[in-house]
């Protein structure tokens, strides 16, 4: 696979559009485990990335960059709790693609892996503490060991993505350790986390992305 | 729910302009980023900087209490969401005046995240940083895991007696213990009666039936310990006491500061009435109020409901709460 | 509406309790009258003496502006009622230093014969007393006929200006002519978003429909000129100072103080956004804003709303403005 | 007639019941018009009036003092608008029957118009003001001309609160005049006054109390 530089800005864009679309679901299940402005702050970030890539970012050709820039852009729009956690996976995965303007399946692999390291390191959050990376380290995990075998990029993130959407899922009933929700012990239960829920559309956009260029 | 804004994604950057246009002797925007606000008086070189931060939608919180006895400075997020790092440091370039910059923030993931990452830009900008966290509010964690806690109104106590050691020249360690010895020397717990609604949203942050109250809330609407009827006003006060009184050893003789604090709709009259019931049983018990404040000291929005606050108080944290204060949405005299 | 009171019939008396419970160094009770206070410092012989009041439920007023540099005492009537003659003539006898009594209060046909009848008694007991009534809402009565307008939050500069003058030393005429002036040149104008209700009924003040504002409304939920699809707050902001500036003259060049005033349950977000377009207009105009106050200065328990007051400043009233106060829910350096 | 202290005594305390029963009533009235206290203030008022009435007033037997003590006792529970207006009114009233221990006819007469013309004095309402003058008012005036004619307290009396009645229905659609409600204009139409209301619920009930005895 080639991914270029365009299509990577092509790819935010769609991200744009889906956490427009999904703002109130994203705020619907933050009023029930936090304080209900999970799907705003998507919102107000992802806008302000989209004027960043209709702007400075049209021509841009290093993926690295694109990312990176993605990445400040939203953590200057939102602060929050997932300003930092986004942007740190953003600019961790930049790291490994940067300088290229091309993406090839390995370095589209190794950045979606150090999305999810990067993510996890900043949150100190472990698999079952009720957060993003409830979807994001069982999709890294899974994306790591299939591509190892397959070296076929789409095939592995496809698998990748069904694993997270497990772990999103596995969200609902699990008792929060960390954030906001943390507070709440055994009424968290029944409830699936908006951060894992943010987390699987960034995945499952891009898998959307990839496969429709591969028809 | 019914608001006078004029669009939902600009209310905070609105709210910063008209505030720094109604007291522009008192706090001035820096110029380096939107959300930076700063003292417009000279502060002393040598004094030890402070900064404080968080989430917009608690006014007077945070950016009400900039001025001389309080903070140099603040990082102004949205709503009920961290700032980000870049506002954070440019404020604590503005505020440090070579003795280092303390940031004072309420114990919230996003704010630790967004806070940690600015001190690691001022590290590497050659300024000295310490960070205090409040962590107030005894209804978010057992006693044992008080640092997980969240902060509350309580806040509102660490940066009075923290404001006040670095006008007296105390240095940026010295400022620091203040502001940790007075955290853990506080106690804070709510009720919330009504929620209030985000401006994008619209929706209400929670929900309670008719005649219902959340005990323990925490003041983004968070959940609390849980929900019950609604009860009278000493009653209330008195779990919320009790609550405090459990989890901190106060003795007959010993001094506090007390806030009754109101979370955006609550009136006066009735925090007044929560007061005098706190004013009863620490009467009882032989405990001194050394000073009282009671209104909206850090509220939700339009939120209804209120905490109540004690900080236990030794000689060197009476004479920092007694030190006055010139801030545009707090004045002590 | 959902209140945390203890017993709908005690809420004033239980909160005079708090209130002079949480501010022992600032105001006390008189034995003689349960709603009678005084300020707790002595104040100089030959000062006249600033004697406020009205209903409660519009905390911070009347009872939070009793200190230095504002009033010396104030009676406490029942919710939104004057209070009878019988704590007004007390609270007179104990802040008369021999120099007479000056009463403020608003406009409303029950303050007036209250406080008529107690400054009858006032003379039996050969006590000097001088009345000035706040008529400041536009909304309330054409122009033609101000004197029969109602006091909203203008009040507050007529407390300001003539608190401070009667610190200066002025004697009771000249302190009176110093609050007719600010009140002559003194404009509000409110709009009301939700009602409140009152303790002992729980019913909503007044109705409005889910996206209708009342404009022109008085602050105990009097119904305004009319009702109207709710707007932004700029266009609110428009549509309030317009009226104001229809009424009084404003010149290029001339000098005002500016309140915006939360009715209760408005987050100060919302005021600071209205304040926003306050001073876009104004300086458009050449009018230049002396000092700005934002916050609630005086509410209606838990209404929703807020109301713009412009005060015409001239040299001496801007002394008068300037001037320190140190109340327990108003403090100015 | 020989009207008695004692049964001046137990007027007012069914005054004080009629005003409890009527609160919710009273206080509607007064959100349509004004500030929506007008029961509230009433019963507060009442009930003050009722303690004294069981306590210090037990055994009065001095009309004058009675009546003049229970305007005290209300002007001081409520200040308000009709605290002055009502204590007025008994304290013009006591003065025309003080030291009696017994009322007559004429004393009777006597005392309701001078609490009418008192009301009117303290207000300085006219009749069409849109006030609790307009029931007392015309009710005042039926009462001098019938008992001139008749010397018949009774009669006259249940002529006078017919017409207090019609005074108080013509309040709903007068424009306001005085007091809150003034400021509404032409809104103030359509809502019967509260004052008025309340006026005639004093006159009713001391109608009821004499129509009781004489049976
Ligand atoms: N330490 C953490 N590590 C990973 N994810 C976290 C952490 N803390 C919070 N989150 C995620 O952030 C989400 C909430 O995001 P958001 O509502 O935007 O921020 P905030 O809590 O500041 O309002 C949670 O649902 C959770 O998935
Ligand atoms: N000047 C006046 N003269 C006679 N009655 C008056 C006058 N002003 C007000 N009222 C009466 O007072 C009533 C309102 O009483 P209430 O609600 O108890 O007082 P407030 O207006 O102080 O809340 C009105 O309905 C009207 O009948
Ligand atoms: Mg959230
Ligand atoms: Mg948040
Ligand atoms: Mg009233
Ligand atoms: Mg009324």
């Amino acid at each position: 696979m080639n991914f270029t530089a365009k299509e990577l800005i092509n790819y935010f864009k769609q991200v744009v559009e889906v956490m427009e679309n999904e703002k109130n679901y994203l705020c619907e299940l933050d009023r029930k485990l936090g304080d209900g402005d999970h799907g705003v702050t998507m919102s107000i970030g992802w806008q302000a990335v989209n004027k960043k890539l209709t702007n400075e970012l049209e021509n841009e050709t290093d993926c690295g960059k694109i990312s990176s820039e993605v990445g400040m852009t939203f953590l200057n729009a939102v602060g929050s709790s997932v300003g930092p956690l986004y942007a740190t996976g953003l600019i961790k995965g930049a790291k490994v693609v940067k300088g290229k303007s091309v993406l090839n399946d390995s370095d589209l692999a190794e950045f979606w892996i150090a999305f999810a390291n990067g993510i996890k390191e900043r949150g100190k959050a472990e698999v079952g503490d009720k957060t993003i990376v409830d979807t994001l380290a069982p999709a890294a995990k899974t994306l790591e060991e299939n591509f190892a075998e397959s070296g076929d990029f789409l095939s592995a993130f496809n698998e990748a993505v069904k694993s997270g959407e497990e772990g999103m899922k596995s969200t609902t009933d699990l008792i929060s350790r960390l954030g906001r929700s943390s507070r709440l012990g055994e009424r968290s239960k029944g409830a699936q986390d908006p951060g894992a829920t943010s987390a699987y559309m960034m995945l499952s956009t891009f898998l959307t992305v990839v496969k429709m260029r591969s028809e | 729910m019914k608001k006078l804004i004029n669009s939902p994604e600009n209310v905070v950057e609105e709210m910063i302009e008209g505030y720094v246009k109604a007291h522009p002797s008192h706090v001035r925007r820096l110029a380096e980023n939107d959300r930076a606000l700063v003292t417009a008086k000279e502060t002393a070189e040598g004094k030890v900087g402070i900064l404080i931060g968080g989430g917009s939608g608690h006014e007077p919180a945070f950016m009400g209490y900039v001025g001389d006895g309080m903070a140099d400075g603040v990082a102004v997020g949205n709503i009920f969401a961290s700032p980000p790092p870049a506002p954070i440091l440019e404020v604590t370039k503005a505020v440090n005046k070579g003795a280092g910059v303390l940031y004072l923030y309420g114990n919230y993931a996003g704010d630790v995240m967004n806070f940690g990452m600015a001190s690691d830009l001022a590290d590497m900008e050659d300024i000295q940083v310490e960070m205090v966290l409040a962590s107030d509010d005894v209804a978010s964690a057992p006693k044992a895991e008080k640092e997980k806690r969240r902060g509350i109104a309580g806040e509102f106590f660490v940066y009075k007696t923290a404001g006040a050691a670095a006008d007296f020249g105390y240095n940026l360690e010295d400022v620091a213990n203040i502001a940790k010895k007075t955290n853990e020397n506080t106690r804070s717990m709510g009720v919330g009666l009504s929620p209030c609604s985000l401006p994008q949203t619209g929706e209400p942050s929670f929900e309670l039936g008719e005649n219902e109250m959340e005990v323990g809330l925490g003041h983004h609407g968070e959940p609390g310990l849980r929900k019950a009827p609604i009860d009278t006003a000493d009653n209330v006060a008195d779990e919320l006491l009790n609550s405090i009184l459990l989890d901190i050893e106060l003795n007959e003789g010993d001094d506090v500061a007390v806030l009754v604090n109101g979370l955006g709709s609550t009136p006066r009259m009735e925090l007044y009435i929560m007061f005098r019931r706190v004013e009863q049983v620490l009467k009882e018990k032989g405990i001194n109020i050394y000073r009282s404040y009671v209104g909206d000291y850090i509220t939700s929005l339009e939120m209804g409901g209120a905490s109540i606050t004690l900080t236990k108080l030794d000689d060197e944290m009476k004479k920092m709460i007694d030190h006055p204060v010139d801030c545009p949405m707090f004045v002590q005299k």
